[in-house]
């Protein structure tokens, strides 16, 4: 190997200042969310144990973490569906130019750079003014959509720019119909990237606060929740909720890794020369 | 279809929105109690916008006076109420004793009653139809760290001295920080109001104008907007002087850190909450609400609520469900016998320690004014608006 | 002469918005024979090439394949099959599942079409490599997979887009011969877009040049090579002069050049060897550049280089004249 | 036409939950308000009001104040790290695992990661404790918590990843030989950085540059949260109106601060093609 | 005879991680000489290269150039200059400022750097096309634009990357005669790495033939050609025959390779039309393919066709012992 230059090692530091910059505030909560059972939010510790992650699995004195995260986690996986479905409709219509394409992109753009709690509160308007029931499954979810889409939407550009427009051409040369076409060579070549939108249209919702404030109704998101119990709790008990959330977002990473490894693999042993002489 | 499978859905605040509650509901009557916490300025958007996503309001009085007039709320039969007559005065003619002065502000009992089922009025004195039935109030003065301040506080002047620059808080709850900031005008001298539970604009400017100088100079740690940001910041140091809950300071020292409910001269803001029902509700699900205000009131949540600090509406059926160690300390303003230790088991006092502020009539007794709705409302919120913002 | 499956271009126009791609072009491509259609970048092959396909509209014009008009029909109904400049293997299919690719789209049972794909495979030897993925395949393979993929429809007419430019020049050559050898034993018409010369030459039955929208010649390889029709013709086809007399601009091979001791007068600008050959470029009277391509030896027993006078011949005879 | 069928989903989800709720919003500014309810009726009341109170203008431009701030922070943190890892980092696993660790926080709740902050800043925080100790300071400091430096300090904890995403992106796609060809040409390595890499990571720039500011302007908790309610920023006078049920003051605002932002973005959007560097 | 600015390689060899690139190579590169790096794809050419030009780091031995030692200096103090393969010209610069690159890092002032910029283009014909977008020229005009931002260091050695590869066939042969001749106009030492034998003879004075990471034979081209080593050369060089007798491995070359009716008895496989020539290849007993490329006048007097039964002969003075 070449020697590195001097600045390598300047700018690694600096790499390692920002990693901890990163962390520590995730590391700190890690920790203290280890607090003995007289312990408080801050340092010091009083003893370490598990009693504040067992706390968590007991009914709390106020709200309904679990049920906020049920309802976090359906909203989630309602929003990655529709948001895979439709990015990908999107994303393949934008391949042409259509009446209206230019606003249309316009829209989304607009639905990415205008802040959240407007359309939040937008959104709360226009149900109590229609009569509708506010629903984090209704006005929640759409909320949460003209962020996530516009998202997803972009991730099929980039995915659609590289796509080579030949190999739809050589399904339609062999025969393949429009829908043909799009299951078994556009989807297929492109479905690493759909676990991609997919990952990114679940954490987002999931994480989704501003858009959820005023959208979600009688019921609490997680994010609300927790927002709900910074100001409400006085325990480690939120410490260990932050520390078990990003666990199980590491759990989803970890899974989407997982599965793109084991198709990656799949793929490779259909025509791997192990064994055989070339 | 039978009561036990019925759910209520209640919201409210943290203070009295818990879920001990619930899981005791269920044990006693059998049906499912559905608890959302949720801020104060929350509370009242749901209630005065939300009429569908609740089926009994729990909230405080001066709430009352901007929800009830939507008809969101219906008017409760106090002849199914067993223990109304029982209710402590305040709540009811606004009398704590025949002698007392009804203090400013939006005292409980000029909101308390309508003129009759299906009102959207208030009615002046007791009709047989309430708003809200009283389930939990206190009288509320300044909190300090008397370790961190190390002499004794008198006056409510004390919380803009410069002295506490960059120590004290204030609440962000504007109806209720108003009220703060003009006992505190009031004391400093500089203004004298009408009645500060109902300003006019001018009054209003003047103390904003006198907190924003104090805000702009760096008096303010933080603002708190729950009781529990109350109490992270009074047990981290951060602040050693706030406007502050009576349960809070209760909060705070039990986790070891010395806090002092700290009477002053100038005497208590108070408020009161209380229950009322989505006017929605009909059938099963209201007598499954009448029942709960009827259990509510017949002293396991008084009990509950008052080893916290609180005073329940009805303290008399509370006074089975604590020892007499406990009244004796909470109610009576007596020294400890034994430790005192909180419904979640912290230990609270030693024996000897009296609690702050005295008795029950000691404290209920000098309330200068009650948290409330002004007819400037709407102003103030603005200016408020303002201050924070400043 | 005509056999199967002709197939004639009559009038064909491509227009991409205001530019014009492929300019009325009428052309019969004869079936079984082997097609070149070249030209320099952006005349408009591939345009040509993909409305054949069908995977380009057609602005004007039709195409007709064995007397039956295919214009409007979609790619798989035309009798065509295409391979694509980059192979346009399906990444996420096996070889095997790529070459029965279009008997799946058909409903053809998998037995029956694994079947067929391995007879097709076996025609392009690449029989060994059914379970690979194309990632895992050298160039070359990769080549041979797309015509077996190409050919699993049994066309009558195969179209190709530059197939060999992915290859390096060694490869280019070998590949280039299986090409011709396929096509002699299939007895299929192939239709094969370059841009190379020396490709067209060697293995056209016909070549089919185009410029700027237009066919500009067309004709077996060696009457393009040996009678060009237009100067244009004679410098992309390289290996000419094009010289300009009195009487008209002409083209001279440049093998028909020799040095010689009673020739015309000339500078040598530069001198590229060329293995059998060297090539002499030197300039006469008038600015006029000629090229020599003088045998080696005949070269190297007395050798030459920039700056040097010398003096070239050629036959009268050998002038070819040019229309344009 | 199939463009259009295919896009449908997209624009309906759009007008539905975008469109409408801002038109929604528009219009209620115009409305009136008592106490718990928003009345129909026309009136300038609001903007009157927005407009001629000095402290609107001094909350904008304390929004546009932390915007910038955060806007040169996470710009110079972002393109050092984006830098260091497209550069610096020589193969790439290393930089797909070195990115992957940058963008693991991400995944953690925002609030989470905000509230983490306070134990480690405040009064009695480790940050303090560690100084105290080491006897850099003998009064804690105040400044670290609930004032201007711990929001930006929160904002660029929040947002840098932002920034270092676009920016790696489009420093990934330079053609390494642009780099050599410059060393070439006796480019020093600071040299090379302002002539060939600045330029041409100018597009990433500007894509981080709009999802900061963006974040930072529509940002309404992390001002309330790290400022103590000490400070405001527009997102915050739109929220405790919306608190105090002052929709159509609200919405009033949040027009305002559409405006604002949209005038941003629209400047930065005249720079960079968005579609195509993706 | 050596002129000034001589470049050695001493030794050298390149490894990334466990594969070794460039095998211990040593090799004198004669100052203002025309030298190809040839070979086969992954054989270290580029490598080799890159290490002169100072962008890879050298794992083993040491470069000279005129004397000095120059292995560990920075690309810019070597007096070696690079162009790269797809020219990396910087897409925000006008093709002046491309130019002026270099200057401008040494702080030369813009009128002096702008009058510099101007001659080199000049020099390469674009002066036309100064302030034009990297982006808005064809790949010739790119070429020649990096070809005058190489330049503009006035290096001792000039180091191309398959500078040619980008092109098309007809502009191929085009741009490497102006390649020639500038190299001749400027008299400094050109390194020319190249995949393509025909582009190697063309142009070089000596070309060094690389294969499996190391020099396989350097010397002037027709010697390669002529005269090639090894197997691997001859193979690889084209053009050639290798035939297996029992004395050993011969090279044989294709033009000397003739239709004679008293020759060896072979059966044509592929004819293949090369304009002045036809290759003809054919099979004869056990298996041994001959490449014939005979004259077409002499060809077409008496086409074959591929299936004809034929008779080869050579000279067998013409045959060249192979050593490996
Ligand atoms: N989709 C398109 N839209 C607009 N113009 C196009 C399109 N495709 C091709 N053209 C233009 O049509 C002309 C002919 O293009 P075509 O691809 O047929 O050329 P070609 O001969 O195949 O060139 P090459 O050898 O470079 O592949 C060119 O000028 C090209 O720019
Ligand atoms: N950065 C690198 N890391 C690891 N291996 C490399 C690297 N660069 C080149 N190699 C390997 O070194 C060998 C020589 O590479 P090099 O690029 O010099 O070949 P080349 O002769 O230029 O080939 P080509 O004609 O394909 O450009 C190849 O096997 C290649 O895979
Ligand atoms: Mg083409
Ligand atoms: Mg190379």
């Amino acid at each position: 190997m070449d020697p590195r230059p001097r600045s390598f090692y300047v700018l690694a530091t600096v790499f390692g200042l920002f990693l901890l910059f990163l962390y520590g505030p995730t590391i700190t909560i890690a920790i203290l969310s280890f607090q003995g059972p007289e312990g408080g939010l801050t340092f010091p510790m009083r003893g370490a144990s598990l009693h504040w992650f067992r706390d968590l699995f007991e009914q709390q004195a106020v709200g309904d973490i679990w049920g906020s995260f049920g309802r976090s986690l359906v909203l989630g996986l309602l929003v990655m569906a529709t948001t895979v479905v439709v990015s990908v409709m999107g994303g393949l219509a934008f391949r042409k130019r259509f009446r209206g394409s230019g606003l249309l992109f316009q829209l989304v753009i607009a639905s990415l750079v205008i802040p959240s709690i407007l359309v939040s509160l937008g959104v709360g308007l226009i149900f109590t003014q229609a009569g509708l029931p506010i629903h984090w499954a209704t006005s929640g979810f759409g909320a949460q959509l003209t962020w996530t889409l516009p998202f997803g939407l972009l991730i099929m550009f980039a995915v659609f720019n590289r796509f080579d427009p030949a190999y739809e051409e050589a399904a339609r040369d062999g025969g393949a119909t429009p829908w043909q076409t799009v299951r078994h060579v556009v989807l297929p070549i492109i479905a690493p990237s759909l676990l991609g939108v997919g990952l990114f249209g679940f954490t987002l919702s999931y994480d989704e606060f501003a858009r959820t404030l005023l959208t979600s109704g009688s019921r609490n998101t997680l994010p609300l929740e927790i927002y709900g119990m910074t100001t409400n709790v006085t325990t480690p008990v939120i410490f260990a909720l932050g520390t078990l959330t990003t666990v199980f977002s590491l759990l989803v990473i970890g899974a989407f890794l997982l599965t793109l490894r084991i198709a990656a693999r799949r793929r490779a042993r259909a025509g791997s020369d192990a064994g055989r002489a070339v | 279809q039978e009561i036990k499978d019925v759910t209520l859905r209640q919201f409210g605040t943290g203070v009295s929105n818990l879920n001990e509650v619930a899981q005791k509901v269920k044990e006693d009557l059998g049906f499912t109690l559905e608890m959302t916490a949720l801020d104060s300025d929350a509370v009242t958007q749901r209630a005065a916008t939300q009429p569908d996503s609740f089926d009994i309001a729990d909230i405080e009085y001066w709430i009352a006076k901007k929800v009830w007039p939507t008809g969101n709320l219906q008017a409760m039969d106090t002849s199914k109420i067993a223990n109304y007559g029982k209710i402590v005065g305040i709540f009811r003619d606004g009398k704590l004793t025949p002698e007392s002065t009804i203090a400013q502000g939006t005292a409980p009992h000029t909101v308390g009653f309508t003129s009759g089922p299906g009102g959207t009025d208030f009615a002046a004195e007791e009709t047989g139809w309430m708003t809200l039935i009283p389930t939990i109030y206190n009288a509320d003065t300044l909190g300090i760290r008397p370790d961190l301040i190390g002499r004794p506080i008198e006056s409510w002047t004390e919380l803009l001295n410069p002295e506490f620059a960059g120590k004290a808080s204030l609440l962000d709850i504007s109806s209720i920080g108003i009220m703060d900031a003009a006992m505190v005008c009031e004391a400093m001298g500089e203004i004298q109001y009408g009645d500060k539970g109902n300003m006019t604009r001018d009054e209003i400017d003047r103390t904003m104008a006198i907190m924003t100088e104090a805000k702009r100079a760096g008096q303010f740690r933080s603002f708190w907007k729950t009781f529990d940001e109350s109490v992270n910041l009074m047990a981290s140091g951060e602040v050693v002087i706030q406007s502050m809950w009576s349960p809070a300071i209760t909060a705070v020292k039990s986790r070891g850190i010395p806090c002092v409910y700290q009477p002053l001269k100038e005497g208590y803001r108070s408020w009161g909450g209380g229950i009322g029902l989505s006017s929605s509700l009909s059938g099963l699900p209201l007598d499954a609400a009448y029942e709960y205000i009827n259990w509510y009131l017949s002293g396991w949540v008084g009990g509950f609520l008052m080893r916290q600090g609180y005073y329940s509406a009805v303290p008399e059926t509370s006074k089975a469900f604590m020892s007499p160690n406990e009244w004796g300390y909470w109610f009576e303003g007596k020294p400890a016998a034994e430790p005192i230790s909180s419904p979640f088991g912290d230990v609270l006092a030693q024996p000897g320690e009296v609690r702050d502020g005295g008795s029950f009539h000691e404290r209920m007794g000098h309330v200068a004014c009650w948290n409330s709705v002004m007819d400037e409302n709407q102003y103030m919120v603005r200016k408020w608006n303002e201050f924070i913002a400043a | 002469m005509r056999t199967g499956h002709d197939l004639e271009l009559v009038h064909v126009t491509k227009r991409y918005g205001d530019a014009v791609a492929v300019n009325d072009v009428s052309h019969l491509f004869r079936g079984g024979s082997y097609v070149c259609l070249l030209g320099p970048s952006g005349c408009g092959k591939s345009s040509t090439l993909r409305m054949i396909a069908g995977h380009e509209g057609v602005s004007a014009g039709s195409i007709v394949l064995h007397g039956a008009e295919v214009t409007h029909l979609p790619p798989a109904r035309r009798g065509t099959a295409m391979m694509f400049q980059s192979y346009a293997l399906f990444p996420h299919l096996s070889v095997r599942d790529n070459v029965a690719f279009s008997l799946r789209m058909k409903g053809v049972d998998k037995p029956a079409r694994h079947r067929r794909a391995g007879e097709l495979l076996e025609l392009v030897d690449m029989a060994r490599h059914a379970d690979r993925l194309p990632s895992q395949l050298s160039g070359g393979q990769q080549q041979r997979v797309a015509l077996a993929r190409a050919l699993v429809t049994d066309p009558q007419v195969l179209l190709l887009d530059e197939p060999l430019s992915a290859l390096d020049p060694f490869l280019r050559v070998r590949m280039r011969a299986e090409l011709k050898r396929l096509q002699r034993e299939l007895g299929i018409g192939f239709i094969h877009v370059t841009h190379g010369q020396d490709e067209a030459l060697a293995l056209a039955d016909e070549i089919v040049l185009m410029n700027d929208a237009r066919i500009e010649q067309a004709g077996p390889a060696r009457e393009i090579f040996n009678a060009p029709r237009t100067e244009f013709v004679a410098r992309f086809m390289g290996g000419h002069n094009v010289i300009a007399l009195p009487q008209g601009r002409f083209a001279l091979r440049a093998d028909d050049v020799r040095l010689a001791p009673e020739g015309a007068e000339a500078v040598v600008r530069a001198v590229e060897y060329q293995g059998g050959h060297v090539a002499l470029t030197a300039r006469m009277a008038g600015e006029q550049e000629l090229l020599a391509l003088i045998p080696e030896a005949a070269f190297f027993a007395d050798p030459k280089h920039p700056g040097d006078a010398v003096r070239l011949a050629w036959d009268e005879g050998r002038l070819h004249r040019l229309h344009a | 036409m199939t463009g259009w069928l295919l896009a449908a989903p997209l624009a309906l989800v759009l007008a539905l939950f975008l469109v409408a709720p801002i038109a929604m919003i528009a219009v209620v500014s115009f409305w009136t308000a008592t106490e718990f309810s928003i009345v129909p009726a026309f009136s300038l009341e609001n903007y009157q009001f927005l407009l001629g109170s000095g402290v609107t203008w001094r909350v904008l431009l304390n929004t546009v104040k932390y915007a910038a701030i955060t806007w040169a922070i996470t710009l110079t943190l972002g393109f050092t790290v984006a830098y260091f890892l497209a550069f610096h980092v020589r193969s790439q696993a290393w930089q797909t695992a070195l990115f992957l660790l940058c963008t693991i926080p991400f995944w953690t709740s925002n609030i989470i990661r905000m509230i983490s902050w306070i134990p480690f800043l405040g009064r009695e925080g480790i940050a303090n404790s560690a100084l105290l100790s080491w006897g850099v300071i003998d009064q804690p400091l105040d400044w670290l918590l609930f004032s201007d430096f711990s929001v930006i300090l929160a904002f660029v904890h929040l947002y840098t990843l932002f920034m270092v995403v676009p920016i790696f992106n489009t420093m990934m796609r330079i053609d390494r030989r642009l780099l050599e060809a410059a060393s070439d040409a006796g480019a020093s390595g600071l040299q090379t950085l302002r002539h060939v890499v600045l330029p041409l990571t100018r597009p990433g720039i500007m894509i981080g540059t709009i999802f900061v500011l963006t974040l930072v302007m529509g940002d309404f908790i992390t001002v309330r949260f790290m400022s103590g309610s000490q400070s405001a920023n527009v997102g915050r006078l739109i929220q405790n109106d919306i608190g105090l049920l002052q929709y159509p003051s609200a919405s009033a605002t949040s027009v305002l601060l559409l405006i604002v932002t949209l005038m941003v973005i629209g400047v930065l959007l005249r720079l960079v093609d968005i579609r195509k560097e993706l």
